[in-house]
């Protein structure tokens, strides 16, 4: 049996298995759900190999089954997040109800996502996409809360996306006579010129809707805030990813052929750029942890929209290891929610505070995730973000780097709000009682952490995957150029030397962190943080002192003109409307008999009058 | 060599020296002699040139300057304020509020001695001081400093008991961390 | 302003036959109520446009057993203001509540509870305004002794022994009559 | 010979007469008897599917009189397909409906399967017959028997949804006799394959007459906008198998009627932009029609019309890949709104307004019809890999391969509105909380069969939609090959002649 | 050897920073008495208070991040002044530099903030979340022109390396504040912001917030954020000089610029009163990014 088959029947059978055994005992449901992500992913890992490709005829369209260089750069994020996250999963889902359901749409929108990397046809990877859309659709209703606003919302934009995918691959396939990827790729220069601009604009649609570009991103912050943590870590950090992998597919192999099509390119950047000003702006704005980073997430992926969309080599290098980063990261965040959320029931920033001492090793994984969202050294993100920069101004797009700076300075703003409203401020009372989330939660979260740490040191670790993928897409080989295991350069030829800055920032750190213990070590004294110079005045045990009610409120005085408008009030407007028009034309029927009769009257009549107009021949 | 006797005596010198010249001072306004600080401070009497420098918190803060009366109310803010201060520490009562009680002498909710609650180190007195006296006081302060016989906090520390149980006896309520220096 | 003033008399005496007024000099106009009467007729002057309480004030009566109550009423409009006073007994002093009128009246309400320990009713509000753990009598009665309070509770320095006591010198030299029970409490 | 085709028409028309008789012996062989029956008749039909697939068409005169003056049974591909497709779906209604709310009775249980089986008996004979004015006595059969069902239940609601029917129904045989009469007048025969034989002798006028009369004609059975109006009201009167049989039987037998009409005996062109345009217009107002119901049944009635729609789009199209994905959308249809009927109809079983909003919070008091309620609304809005993906993909590339862009598109944005609607339905069913006066009923055992029987077909296509594509190719390939068509029929008739 | 030579020459440039910036913190407050009409502190004062600071025997703290939070101040000023390069030519004082560039030091520096925003929130007192909230938000308003100057002129020299601008202008002769003139004054006006002189001093407005995140910081905690501040201050000022005045051959006109250069915000500030958040951000995004905008504009077009 081909290894690829293997490996998506035991996705299956896993799901429908750990569904209905799970039935029988939690612990065997808990053990089949583990192996049934675990057991895969050793086998992909050891046994698939880039560049074999199984193919077979369903209903006379040909599908094609294969890894390729690119997928497997995502099959790293997906598999790997996906590992951790079930470990992650199986503690902190610990004795809710329904279980086995959550189970088995995790198992199916893993295997969706890997499906999606495994198509090498566009058949294929709809229906894994639309598999992977209801799966996650599910997920997202699964709490049972504003399903009919957020879960509608969702389905109604993946829908939307789907089927302007559909619509250009049914298109596409009427026009190669096949629906292989790399026949649409060869014979795309054929295409005329306005099916060059369709096909790579309804595939896009498609794509954007998933990696919550603007305009269409209406649905992320509902979405990733509504489903349980331990899928949102997978749905931010390795679902949004697979809009990414098609919009690189499209940008690079399709856009790039379109004449002129660099002006779609440029609205692409711009669209990124701006969905991050807006992403982080909101994210600022948000008071619950779990909204914010779903805002951030949109952010986020703006900035790796951008450097799809400006698509120069060193572009294409950062928003590939910011999608990496990204998924470690914020996978990473929204395990930590999640953990907490767990600990203390709520996610509200205002209302938890002073974890730091009960949760410290979410802390510290919360830290450095955190470190590496603001894309400050010597963790990941900067990488990311260093390349974006550089090759932003590299390729001329000046306005560009004010924006996607702005945006990056602002989400320090979130990232200390995030840090400081659960962990920072004062511990109080209310949470005196919580305990370190389970060992099965933080580990998976501390190797997330460590994983931040070390490709910010060495992002060759990932730089050389991504830049396999690069040259598959035909892109001439970075390493050297660009990067080394632990070095950048630019287009001049300047550089970051990442390992001895490390090394000085760790030694500095290390240097003074010493010099603070030991001097004065014995009159040292911890004092509780109800201990504070409050103008003398002592804080009582249930006094709440922690600033958190509108936390930026200055910041966002002076942004309030650009927050003024909300593109999801439009689409509501859009939707209330439609529905206005749809309640208009129910009303045909009008449950009269003698309309109907009339109806037909008219219908013959008004075919008689004009039959020669309709039939004539 | 270094842990001997006159060496440490060296040092104390310089760190005396230092501690004079740069005072941080937290004028907690209680009374009427807030406003005596401003003029101390600005153009006209510049304490500035002593290297005296406002304080803003207790943490970072030298010398605790009270400036006037405290009710009870105030006395259990101004001991909190006290005990958040880093040693080494200086107490300045200011004014005859805080001498003998001054004009509320009678009155039911102000102390009338202040060193029984707090180990003060110089007294300013006048109703109000004006700020020459209170540069004479500050100055008066630095020399004790200098010679190292500014040592309330060391006082404070070994007769905490006596003082807290002045203190106790007219706040019944004491909800406060230990104080354990 | 006469106008206004014998205006604003006439109505509320017809309304409330048994308050007195006291026509002041200038702007000011007193009226003495009865307790119960004192929530209606601040309504009342609050829709004529006495929209301000200025104050309430408090006085111990303590020869006649009552506690006065002043309530200080402004209008901007008439440029006049109301002096409604109302006396409550000083044993069982309940007031009615007036915080639905103004609501700063709570602030005052809560100094009078505090320092003269005038209840109010359905009042509602921390129980400690400005002392802290006060066990005593309300420190603002007159029959509270507030320097043996002090000599009691506090430490005094030594020194003011041979302050001399100029109190019957000033009498003497300004030629006042001051009231017996003034004498112990005014220097 | 593997079987009769005569027989598939003969045996329910039969059993429908005997069952009162038998019935008098034993009550409860009224319930039995059609399920032995339609059993019968699915494996007889089965097999003479496989037959002509392989083989050719079965042909069977009536009588011994021969085409084109006899009635002749035309058993070819796409009607074998067809016809096994209703009588499976009519096994299927029968196995829910066994002992299915007022099923109990002897009396109602009689008059339900003696209709039950005219209706299938009538579908199954429009679809199998090859003369005119024979089909249009099967539509009549049909039509009164689907009168009859819907006012099964008594009342003042079921008695004016029939009505309406009725009323409509009688417009389709007037305007379908005036077709047949102008047709009969100008070529002076009803045998299907001599009338497409001698069609281009009709002049023109008359052509395009008698094409009208008949889209009005059929197009009342076949739901097409704006002759529909019944249609709601029925499905939402009848009870819940009726309304699986009506999506699944008699709407089929319209379409059937209609495409019989357009691909064969017609030559002209233009009726399949028609096709399209009528499509999309039904297809749109239904649908759009559907989002604001507030009850269950005539949600799924308003889709039922859409889907309808959508089968002439696709029929519309005009290619063998257009009628290859419009017969797939049939066979989906028919698989899966009947599922979402018999699902639906426990649902709100104990319901008297059967409003979406009692559903709310079954799921976890009826999980399995939950779960197949929830697979149908999945598989009918087309998500994969369920079998309602193939179908709209078909149809999709089918238009695509025309280059009909702008349709493709409104079919697709169509579809978001039918994910719409019926997402919140089952959002409804698994995430609201139940109200307490809604009283579950758990549903027997033989309707859980039938509805799982549907829930796995529809998974086998979803899964592996080759399984039926030979059938529906070959079906596809026959009805566009209309010259085969007719000298199949007629050949055996001129081979005798002479 | 030559690693020990480097980290040598490493601590030589940290001792030169903080003398520099110490000085320069009391030269500032002797000025503003000056301008006052006071005598003023001497200009050793910020010695003295350093020492003292040192000589505080105690010492709090509220957990393990606010002990931590001034080593992580300490290290954005410290790795950034190894990446600043103090003088032309290299020779003295090379450190890292370069190991890094200009995007990597606009990075490095907000790694500070972030260190003191940590340990200030942990101490759980409402004024240093407040100052915090403050200073994150006005940081995003400077940064704006700053980023839009620094953009200006990688653009115009095809580099984002400070040696290579700093080359540039040696081998051209003339200074980037004249040959960029407005990517000067959007710095300059971003300058303001950054060394958070009034008007832009809310952050830790002593009466208002009580120092705001420094609040709960006294004795060594203190004495660390203050050496780091002075040092900061010595980085901010010899990259402008690097960028804007072409360097410094030697020590003494090092400090000469970096004096003047460093009288700008002072001035400015010891004349104006005190800007609200908002208002701040707005008067960043208001000129300064206007000349930023025209310094892209001209780095492009010119």
């Amino acid at each position: 049996m081909e290894m690829i088959y293997l490996i998506l029947v035991l996705f299956l059978g896993g799901a429908v298995l750990t569904w209905l055994l799970g039935k029988i005992s939690p612990i065997i449901r808990d053990i089949l759900f583990i192996s049934s992500v675990i057991i895969p992913t050793v086998l992909f890992f050891m046994n698939v190999e880039v560049g074999h490709d199984v193919s077979f005829q369903v209903l006379g369209y040909k599908l094609s089954w294969g890894i390729s260089y690119l997928a497997y750069l995502f099959s790293y994020i997906v598999l790997g997040l996906g590992s951790l996250a079930s470990v992650y999963a199986v503690a902190a889902m610990k004795g809710k109800k329904n279980l086995g359901f959550f189970y088995s749409n995790f198992i199916l929108s893993i295997m969706s996502m890997m499906g999606i990397l495994l198509s090498r046809d566009l058949i294929s990877f709809f229906i894994f996409w639309e598999i992977m859309t209801w799966s996650s659709y599910l997920m997202v209703v699964f709490r049972g809360k504003d399903v009919q606003k957020v879960g509608i919302k969702y389905f109604v934009f993946s829908a939307i996306g789907a089927y302007a995918m559909l619509m250009a691959i049914v298109i596409v396939n009427s026009l190669t006579n096949s629906l292989l990827i790399s026949d649409l790729v060869s014979s795309f220069g054929s295409f005329s010129l306005s099916m060059k601009w369709l096909i790579p604009l309804l595939l896009l649609i498609g794509f954007a809707v998933k990696s919550a570009m603007m305009p269409l991103h209406v649905w992320a912050p509902g979405a990733y805030s509504n489903s349980p943590m331990a899928f949102t870590s997978m749905f931010s950090g390795a679902l949004s990813k697979m809009g990414v992998y098609g919009m690189i597919i499209v940008m690079v192999s399709l856009v790039s052929y379109i004449p002129n099509g660099f002006w779609l390119k440029e609205t692409i950047a711009w669209l990124g750029g701006i969905t991050a000003v807006g992403g982080t702006l909101w994210a600022v704005a948000q008071d619950d942890a779990k909204k914010l980073l779903a805002y951030s997430s949109v952010a986020q992926l703006g900035y790796i929209i951008v450097g799809i969309g400006i698509g120069t080599p060193l572009a294409m290098l950062s928003a590939l290891f910011m999608a990496v980063m990204h998924a470690i990261f914020k996978g990473n965040l929204f395990l930590v929610v999640g953990a907490i959320e767990r600990q203390t029931g709520t996610s509200n920033l205002t209302e938890v505070s002073g974890l730091i001492r009960k949760m410290p090793w979410t802390f510290i994984s919360a830290l450095f995730s955190i470190i590496a969202l603001a894309g400050i050294p010597p963790l990941g993100g900067f990488v990311g973000k260093w390349m974006l920069y550089e090759s932003l101004i590299g390729s001329n797009h000046y306005l560009l780097v004010i924006v996607v700076f702005f945006s990056s300075t602002a989400a320090f703003l979130y990232s200390y709000k995030f840090l400081f409203g659960f962990f920072l401020g004062q511990e109080e009372k209310e949470w005196s009682h919580i305990k370190e989330a389970p060992a099965m939660m933080v580990v998976p979260m501390m190797i997330l952490a460590v994983a931040t740490f070390v490709l910010g040191t060495f992002p060759g670790l990932v730089l050389n995957p991504i830049d396999n993928g690069l040259q598959e897409l035909g892109f001439a080989s970075t390493q050297g150029r660009y990067w080394e295991m632990s070095a950048l350069f630019n287009e001049w030829g300047n550089q970051v030397m990442l390992q001895p800055l490390v090394y000085a920032i760790i030694a500095v750190f290390l240097f003074f962190a010493a010099f603070l213990t030991i001097k004065g070590f014995k009159h040292t004294r911890y004092v509780t943080t109800k201990d504070i110079s409050s103008s003398g005045e002592v804080p009582k045990e249930h006094e709440n002192l922690t600033f958190s009610q509108n936390f930026f409120q200055p910041f966002l005085r002076a942004v309030e003109p650009f927050m003024k408008r909300r593109i999801d009030t439009y689409y509501s407007g859009i939707g209330n409307g439609l529905e206005a028009i749809f309640d208009f034309t129910r009303r045909i029927y009008t449950g009269n008999g003698q309309t109907y009769a009339l109806y037909a009257v008219i219908f013959i009549v008004v075919l008689l009058m004009f039959k020669n107009a309709l039939f004539g021949l | 060599m270094i842990n001997d006797k006159n060496s440490q005596k060296i040092v104390d010198i310089l760190q005396n020296w230092a501690r004079k010249h740069s005072l941080f001072v937290l004028a907690y306004g209680t009374g009427c002699g807030a406003i005596e600080i401003p003029p101390t401070m600005t153009s006209r009497y510049d304490a500035e040139r002593f290297g005296i420098r406002g304080a803003a918190t207790p943490r970072q803060a030298d010398v605790l300057l009270i400036t006037g009366y405290l009710t009870t109310k105030t006395l259990k803010r101004v001991i909190r304020v006290y005990e958040q201060m880093q040693d080494p520490k200086y107490v300045i009562g200011f004014g005859s509020c805080t001498i003998n009680g001054g004009m509320y002498y009678d009155s039911y909710n102000t102390i009338k001695v202040l060193d029984k609650y707090l180990p003060v180190d110089v007294y300013i007195n006048g109703c109000m001081p004006r700020p020459e006296s209170v540069i004479s006081g500050i100055v008066k302060l630095q020399s004790l400093i200098a010679e190292g016989k500014a040592n309330g906090a060391a006082k404070y520390k070994e007769n905490l008991d006596w003082y807290r149980a002045n203190q106790k006896k007219i706040i019944p309520n004491w909800v406060m961390p230990e104080y354990n220096w | 302003m006469e106008k206004i003033k014998s205006n604003l008399i006439e109505a509320i005496k017809g309304t409330y036959p048994d308050a007195r007024e006291q026509d002041h000099e200038g702007n000011r106009l007193d009226f003495y109520v009865k307790k119960q009467c004192v929530p209606s007729i601040l309504n009342y002057i609050k829709g004529e446009g006495y929209i301000h309480l200025s104050h309430i004030a408090f006085v111990d009566w303590i020869e006649e057993g009552e506690f006065e109550l002043i309530y200080i009423v402004w209008s901007p409009k008439d440029k006049i203001k109301i002096f409604i006073r109302a006396r409550v007994d000083r044993e069982n002093p309940l007031m009615p509540n007036i915080e639905s009128i103004w609501r700063q009246a709570n602030t005052y309400q809560r100094e009078a509870r505090e320092m003269y320990g005038i209840q109010f009713e359905g009042f509602e509000a921390p129980n400690e305004f400005v002392l802290e753990d006060w066990n005593e009598i309300p420190p603002m009665r007159r029959d509270f002794d507030t320097q043996a309070y002090a000599e009691e509770t506090f430490f005094h320095r030594p020194g003011r022994e041979d302050a001399m006591d100029v109190r019957e010198a000033i009498i003497e030299r300004s030629r006042e009559e001051i009231p017996d029970f003034a004498k112990k409490y005014s220097r | 010979m593997v079987g009769s085709p005569v027989l598939l028409i003969a045996i329910p028309l039969l059993a429908a007469f005997l069952i009162p008789l038998i019935g008098m012996i034993w009550k409860e062989s009224v319930r039995l008897i059609p399920g032995l029956v339609l059993a019968f008749m699915l494996v007889s039909s089965a097999s003479m599917l496989l037959y002509v697939t392989n083989n050719s068409t079965i042909i069977e005169t009536i009588a011994g009189w021969q085409a084109p003056w006899g009635i002749n049974l035309v058993f070819s591909p796409l009607t074998g397909f067809l016809a096994t497709l209703m009588i499976f779906l009519g096994f299927i209604v029968w196995l829910f409906s066994y002992r299915f709310k007022r099923n109990v009775d002897f009396e109602p249980a009689k008059k339900y399967f003696i209709f039950l089986m005219m209706l299938v008996a009538g579908a199954v004979g429009i679809v199998i017959t090859g003369d005119i004015f024979n089909q249009f006595v099967f539509i009549e059969i049909t039509s009164i028997s689907a009168y009859a069902l819907t006012a099964f239940y008594t009342g003042r609601n079921s008695a004016e949804a029939s009505f309406k029917y009725l009323l409509m129904g009688s417009l389709s045989s007037s305007a379908l006799l005036i077709a047949i009469a102008i047709i009969y007048s100008q070529l002076g025969t009803l045998n299907m394959a001599d009338i497409a034989d001698k069609m281009y002798l009709m002049p023109t006028g008359y052509k395009i007459t008698a094409l009208i009369f008949f889209f009005m004609g059929i197009g009342i059975e076949a739901e097409i906008f704006p002759l529909n109006g019944w249609a709601p009201d029925a499905y939402t009167e009848a009870p819940g198998p009726i309304g699986a049989a009506f999506a699944g039987i008699v709407v089929k037998a319209g379409v059937y009627a209609m495409i019989r009409l357009v691909f064969t005996l017609f030559d002209i062109p233009n009726s399949m932009q028609f096709l399209v345009v009528i499509g999309l217009v039904t297809l749109i107002v239904a649908e759009t029609s559907a989002i604001k119901q507030d009850k269950l049944k005539r949600m799924l009635a308003y889709s039922s019309i859409g889907q309808m729609g959508l089968v002439f789009v696709a029929f519309g199209i005009g290619t063998a890949e257009g009628v290859f994905a419009a017969l797939f959308l049939m066979l989906n249809h028919a698989i899966i709104k009947p599922l979402l009927f018999l699902s639906g109809s426990y649902l709100v079983f104990n319901s008297k307004e059967k409003k979406i909003s009692e559903v709310n919070g079954l799921g976890k008091h009826m999980p399995i019809t939950s779960l197949l309620f929830a697979l149908g609304a999945f598989a009918i809005v087309g998500l994969p890999p369920f079998s309602g993906f193939w179908s709209k993909l078909s149809v999709l590339t089918a238009a695509a391969n025309e280059g009909m862009i702008l349709i493709i598109a409104l079919v697709l944005i169509v579809s978001v509105v039918e994910i719409v609607y019926y997402f919140r339905v089952v959002n409804r069913i698994y995430f609201f909380e139940k109200s307490d006066n809604v009283v579950v009923q758990k549903p027997r055992i033989n309707a859980m069969i039938a509805m799982l029987i549907l829930g796995s077909i529809i998974l086998v296509i979803g899964f592996d939609p080759d399984i039926v594509s030979i059938y529906l190719h070959k079906a596809s390939h026959d009805l566009m090959n209309t010259r085969e068509y007719i000298d199949n029929v007629l050949s055996i008739g001129q081979s005798l002649t002479k | 050897m030559e690693l020990i030579l480097n980290i040598l020459g490493a601590i030589a440039t940290i001792v030169l920073a903080f003398t520099v910036g110490m000085s320069y913190g009391g030269i500032v407050r002797k000025i503003t008495a000056r301008v006052h009409n006071r005598m003023g502190p001497p200009w050793y004062q910020n010695f003295i208070d350093a020492f003292k600071l040192a000589g505080k025997t105690t010492a709090i703290n509220h957990g393990i991040m606010q002990h931590f939070g001034p080593a992580f101040i300490m290290v954005s000023s410290i790795v950034s002044l190894m990446i600043v390069p103090v003088l032309n030519g290299g020779g003295w004082f090379e450190n890292l530099n370069f190991g890094g560039d200009l995007i990597f030091l606009l990075y490095i520096m907000v790694f500070g903030p972030l260190g003191m925003a940590l340990g200030a929130g942990q101490t759980g007192n409402p004024n240093s979340a407040i100052g915090i909230t403050r200073g994150l938000s006005q940081m995003v308003g400077f940064e704006i022109p700053w980023v839009m100057a620094l953009v200006a002129l990688m653009v115009q020299f095809d580099t984002t390396s400070i040696v290579d601008i700093m080359r540039i202008q040696n081998e051209s002769g003339t200074w980037m504040m004249f040959s960029s003139p407005f990517a000067f004054i959007a710095a300059v006006m971003a300058m303001l912001g950054m060394f958070r002189y009034s008007p832009f001093d809310i952050v830790g407005a002593p009466t208002e917030l009580a120092s705001g995140p420094v609040s709960e910081n006294g004795g060594k905690y203190l004495l660390t954020m203050m050496s780091s501040g002075s040092i900061f201050a010595f980085v901010k000022l010899t990259l402008y000089v690097d960028l804007f005045m072409g360097g410094a051959d030697n020590l003494i006109i090092l400090v000469l610029k970096t004096f003047a250069l460093y009288m700008i915000p002072v001035l400015y500030g010891i004349v104006s009163p005190r800007y609200r958040t908002e208002q701040s951000i707005r008067f960043f995004w208001g000129w300064p990014t206007f000349f930023g905008l025209l310094a892209i504009l001209y780095a492009v077009f010119v």
